[in-house]
């Protein structure tokens, strides 16, 4: 029992002091990545609008669209709310468009006459084939 | 098998043939069991992934098979899950699960506000108490280390521990594991509602600020580091997952990353269900010992969610930047369930508040906690 | 020769009562599920369209597009042929489009300029990062 | 290799480094054969997801390699197929095959109309008279078995139990599986219109009732409960093939199902098909018995297929519900060819009649048939 | 020292002489793929277009397409340059149609009502079985 | 463990359950080479689906784990690696590997020009050049046999050929192979450019002629037969790129070729990767021969790319039609980099000039190349 208890104790220490650990390290590194923007600690308080917008607008989005998304953010949420990242949605580039690329790249069958390549019954490939077989 | 034999004893031989005579009591009341659990996996989602291979395996060892487990003898090759099983014997398995769960993880809400590591540490205490419960009751001090890591809400880590500490409780932990993971939803908001006041649970955080690539490559690296210099028995949970996430945040390996994503944690999880589910016997799952592990990993789920809930009360005293008690309670892991519960509980006291992304920070960080602390026991233990 | 024989009696036994008796466990547990339906075992003999169409039209097919179906199988295929289930073609849901939603919500990759996100040569990955790098 | 060797024996140092004095007679033949496989897959397209990769395990195997089937001494490790046919001789190979062809197979047409379970179970007379056959022409009882269940048309059964039984034999009893499997569609038309009048094949079967999500996972663990009590030596392949089929069914392990349908089968079908190829040597397959078991695995089909024919003809005389017959040679599984011969024989007799999903039926009834059979023949013989 | 340099004849005549080996190879079996049109080991430097022309108009390519694209090449690339080979653009057909129509067939799941099937959200399969559960 | 004992004591029990003692000076030198080879993987692009598992393999060499790397003893499992390492100490991982490359490759150039086999011949002088400086420099025989394949450009073969002759060099090897395939850009250019005029870089290359389905099918298996004949050793590496070749140039295989060139390879080379990062310890990585090591792969590369020009300039004096000796120096293999350089190099001295494909020739050339000077390397040392 008092064994077990020092298990215990020992055991919690031990968590605590990794994960404590980790946020210590975590917090010494982050403050180098949040150095080049010495206001971003305060900013959802009391950041005015327009340099948001414009480092919005550094990243590519035109001032006028911005304009337009901070009226409607506006109107919706109320007052309260900042606009602080726009982003297009995102387009993730998935492996398909690539593989389907490099698989055109490969090339091994070349449809030799002006009709359609279909998919056949039962999955088989096509008897299109780039030779002459 | 003399051309002479009579009509009877043909029939005889026949029966013979069969393994109807070896269906033990047991094994009938297994069944029962195993509907349960196919129930509760099909039309009620507990975790199918897992529940479903875990109870068919168990389905396979509670029917008198053949050539399915035996050990080789001689020339003859052991059963199929002789061989499978080895994966999980030589604690392969999990630590591939991890890999999958490393390329599938994307710590940067934890990078961004590094403070909710401590919720994830909180949580853990519920193993901690657990194990004392454990003890307390009866079972050794290995089992108990093993019971109480239920408490972490970390199916794969669960399963590596029990292995190693208690192979012959593996079924129950493993069971008892998954199911009350997918019951994270109805076990939670109650024990938060009663610990948090109506403010405590209005509180808005700050949005989380962007992570760089650079700076979640370093964290990878830096978590395999200071986990492994500390915790040496954690390397192999550790080191996977950490190769996992650096493989996704790479953004270089996609072909990798879609690998230990997809076919890798699919394949293997097949085999890790079945493998576990084989270990259930009747003998070995129909005693009062599983009954006191159901019980166990309730306690301990109950405690590491108010221990989450009660650290990040403890931290606002001392913060400025107040913490919403209820991210507190994600710190238990069960990812991403828990921390769409505190969303869920958040949103009921302020429908304006969003809390998911905040809770999973304590979500993640208490995957590295529960791998800490199977790494604390194995080496209190296994060493 | 004889032993053979014997074998080949048993095993030939075996496998026909194997097969029958999960032939007799289907159609005990078929009983249960056909129950609801008590004139199903004659219905392509003689159940009369209405009911069907009710059955149909209470699986969310409304009534009238019904009746437009049953006046086209009429008056393709002749009489003689009945209209038992009506269904909108089998869209399954495959993995891709899931999967795609989880990326997009992992958005590991943030377009943050208006223009398009478009696979490089080989295969790399963009280089459009979420954070500055 | 001194530097003072001359000119002739540094040539023939160079010779000795190469292998061409190691050709023998009988690999030069075998070539002509592996020839001959790779036109009948590429070309013919006789089962080429199996018979590519035998062709070429069997041309590995026809050549005088080095470090790819020794066998391991000291500290040398084995070659590379050493360590992959463990997976064919640990029996590992083609359970995992049957997890696979269960997350393909749809059980619903068989569920729906389970009297033609009986169809599948005659289609396996051509097992048991293919045995009779080859006891005659002096095949060893162990060896008969294995001859035998090329009529059950299922290529990783036939692997699974000539594995056991009759392991010299593996190569010559896959190759006529898989080839008689492809050729199905020449063998059965003749046999199906011999055995049948006009009339019996215009006979129309009323159209299958819908099989709901419940009753086909019933269905899965129903055929695992009652195959393995009656025949437990089956356990390995019916336990992997409903799994799979649970998992499919299920509707909630969309990961998983997906994984065993291609990650794992395809991988495992490389494996399979080039190991046991590389068992293909000449010594090993150019001989009578060879012969012989091409002979009657052709015999194998065609009685299967007139068995399945003439027991639909038996069951029409006690039924009033009237079975086409031409379904009943679709019991000899080789899924789904049987059944599209059966399809394409319905239209030829009467072009408004489809019997495609009425032979679903039987098809996949003669999976578990072979599988049944071949676990008594395991009782039998290895046990 | 000696020894090495042994080592190293040996083994670069080896790996010489396998190359060189398949050399002679592909040289002999490729003169039989080569063979029905003896002129084409010269095509390049002399061959006129006509007889090319026809090839690929043997091919599927309607003759006028072929007059058409051949003026344009010799527009955009000036004279030397001769058109020996035209094909449309390689549609290689990927597995997805094949497997999408593989699932269809397959058709676990049918849509009972009129409603589009949408994923759910965590990629959790609809709710729309064949069956009536 | 006794309740007794004192504050300190507990302090210096928790200190023994970290490993922040057993951190040695070469581990800390180590996390620096570790963070540039991730910096060159990641950010550079130096191969990095090979050189980040590498990486963090080697930082899981330097770091005090337990229950990774370790040997099974008694009833103990073996740690994760020791297992997985297996399938490099046993030689299973490069074969695949090349399954999946050969599903990959089109040997279509080759084939349409035969010639430019003798030009990835020639490029393998280089390795035997390296051979020789590295004897000379004291390494042994073995260990510069290892050495020289790195100027072949192939990673799994270095790694095939490091773990036959001097596994104590695996890890220099293939971090030395792969960052020159990487560096491949830079290193062979000013040599291409030095050993050839203006003219000669001008040479335009007459178009490739079709390759039929059959003809690639008959060279798959045609360098099977011959490269086994006349280099037996090298039947492992060469009978899997073929049979991953004729897998995919059967065109009927689909399912298959996808499976050798998606799963299996990824998911085997994660475990490659690993596999080989983990030899990498400090005791093993920094010191002198490790230096030798990678000057020595610079010069192999620097030879290889030499030799392939002036070969290709040998051939143009024999020849009527002339090559471009720019293609010669994709000779090396590293498919598909060096081919790319030849195309780039040869449009800056004539923008119109296409060769690409004429250099893909020479390039697939060299992977055989080098595979049969591996198997000569092993006939000559390890039979
Ligand atoms: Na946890
Ligand atoms: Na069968
Ligand atoms: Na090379």
């Amino acid at each position: 029992m008092l064994e077990s208890l020092g298990l215990i104790g020992t055991g919690f220490a031990v968590v605590m002091s990794v994960l404590a650990s980790l946020w210590a390290a975590c917090s010494v590194i982050g403050k180098f990545f949040n150095r080049p923007k010495p206001d971003s600690t305060s900013a959802t308080q009391a950041a005015p609008v327009p340099p948001r917008a414009a480092v919005a607008s550094r990243a590519g989005v035109p001032p006028h669209h911005l304009a337009a998304i901070c009226a409607a953010v506006a109107d919706t949420f109320g007052p309260g709310y900042v606009v602080t990242r726009v982003a297009a949605p995102s387009h993730k580039v998935t492996e398909w468009p690539i593989e389907g690329r490099k698989d055109t790249f490969q090339g091994r069958r070349i449809r030799r006459d002006w009709g359609p390549t279909r998919p056949t019954l039962g999955g088989e490939t096509p008897n299109i084939l780039r030779g002459q077989q | 098998m003399e051309g002479t034999t009579t009509e009877t004893s043909k029939l005889q031989q026949l029966w013979e043939l069969t393994a109807i005579s070896d269906v033990t009591l047991s094994m009938v009341i297994m069944w029962v069991v195993i509907a349960v659990l196919f129930y509760l996996a099909v039309y009620k989602k507990y975790e199918p992934l897992l529940l479903i291979p875990i109870a068919f395996g168990a389905l396979l060892a509670n029917l008198p098979t053949e050539g399915l487990i035996n050990q080789p003898h001689g020339d003859h090759p052991g059963g199929l899950y002789y061989y499978i099983s080895l994966g999980v014997e030589y604690e392969i398995f999990p630590p591939l699960i991890f890999l999958g769960v490393g390329a599938l993880t994307d710590f940067g809400p934890l990078i961004a506000n590094p403070r909710t590591l401590l919720l994830g540490a909180a949580a853990q205490f519920g193993v901690f108490a657990t194990f004392l419960g454990a003890t307390i009751i009866g079972f050794s001090p290995q089992e108990a280390g093993a019971i109480g890591i239920i408490g972490g809400a970390d199916g794969p880590t669960s399963i590596f521990l029990a292995n190693k500490l208690a192979p012959h409780l593996l079924a129950p932990i493993a069971v008892a594991a998954y199911s009350y993971m997918a019951l994270v939803p109805m076990l939670q908001p109650p024990i938060m509602r009663a610990l948090t006041t109506e403010e405590e649970r209005k509180i808005r955080m700050k949005s989380l600020r962007e992570v760089t690539r650079l700076e979640k490559l370093i964290f990878a690296g830096m978590v395999t580091i200071v986990v492994i210099l500390l915790v040496p028995a954690a390397s192999a949970l550790i080191g996977m997952l950490m190769l996992g996430n650096f493989l996704r945040e790479s953004l270089v390996t996609e072909r990798l990353t879609k690998a230990a994503q997809n076919e890798l944690i699919n394949v293997v999880t097949i085999f890790l269900g079945t493998s576990v589910g084989i270990t259930m016997t009747g003998d070995a799952f129909l005693n009062a010992s599983t009954l006191k592990i159901l019980g166990l990993g309730v306690i301990a789920f109950g405690i590491a969610t108010a221990c989450g809930v009660l650290m990040a009360k403890l931290m606002n005293v001392f913060s400025k930047n107040k913490i919403n008690p209820l991210i507190g309670s994600a710190g238990v892991s069960a990812v991403p369930m828990a921390a769409r519960v505190s969303q869920v509980e958040g949103q009921r006291a302020d429908p304006g508040n969003f809390l998911l992304m905040h809770a999973m920070g304590p979500n993640v960080a208490g995957v590295i906690g529960t791998a800490v602390v199977a790494g604390y026991f194995i080496a209190w233990y296994a060493g």
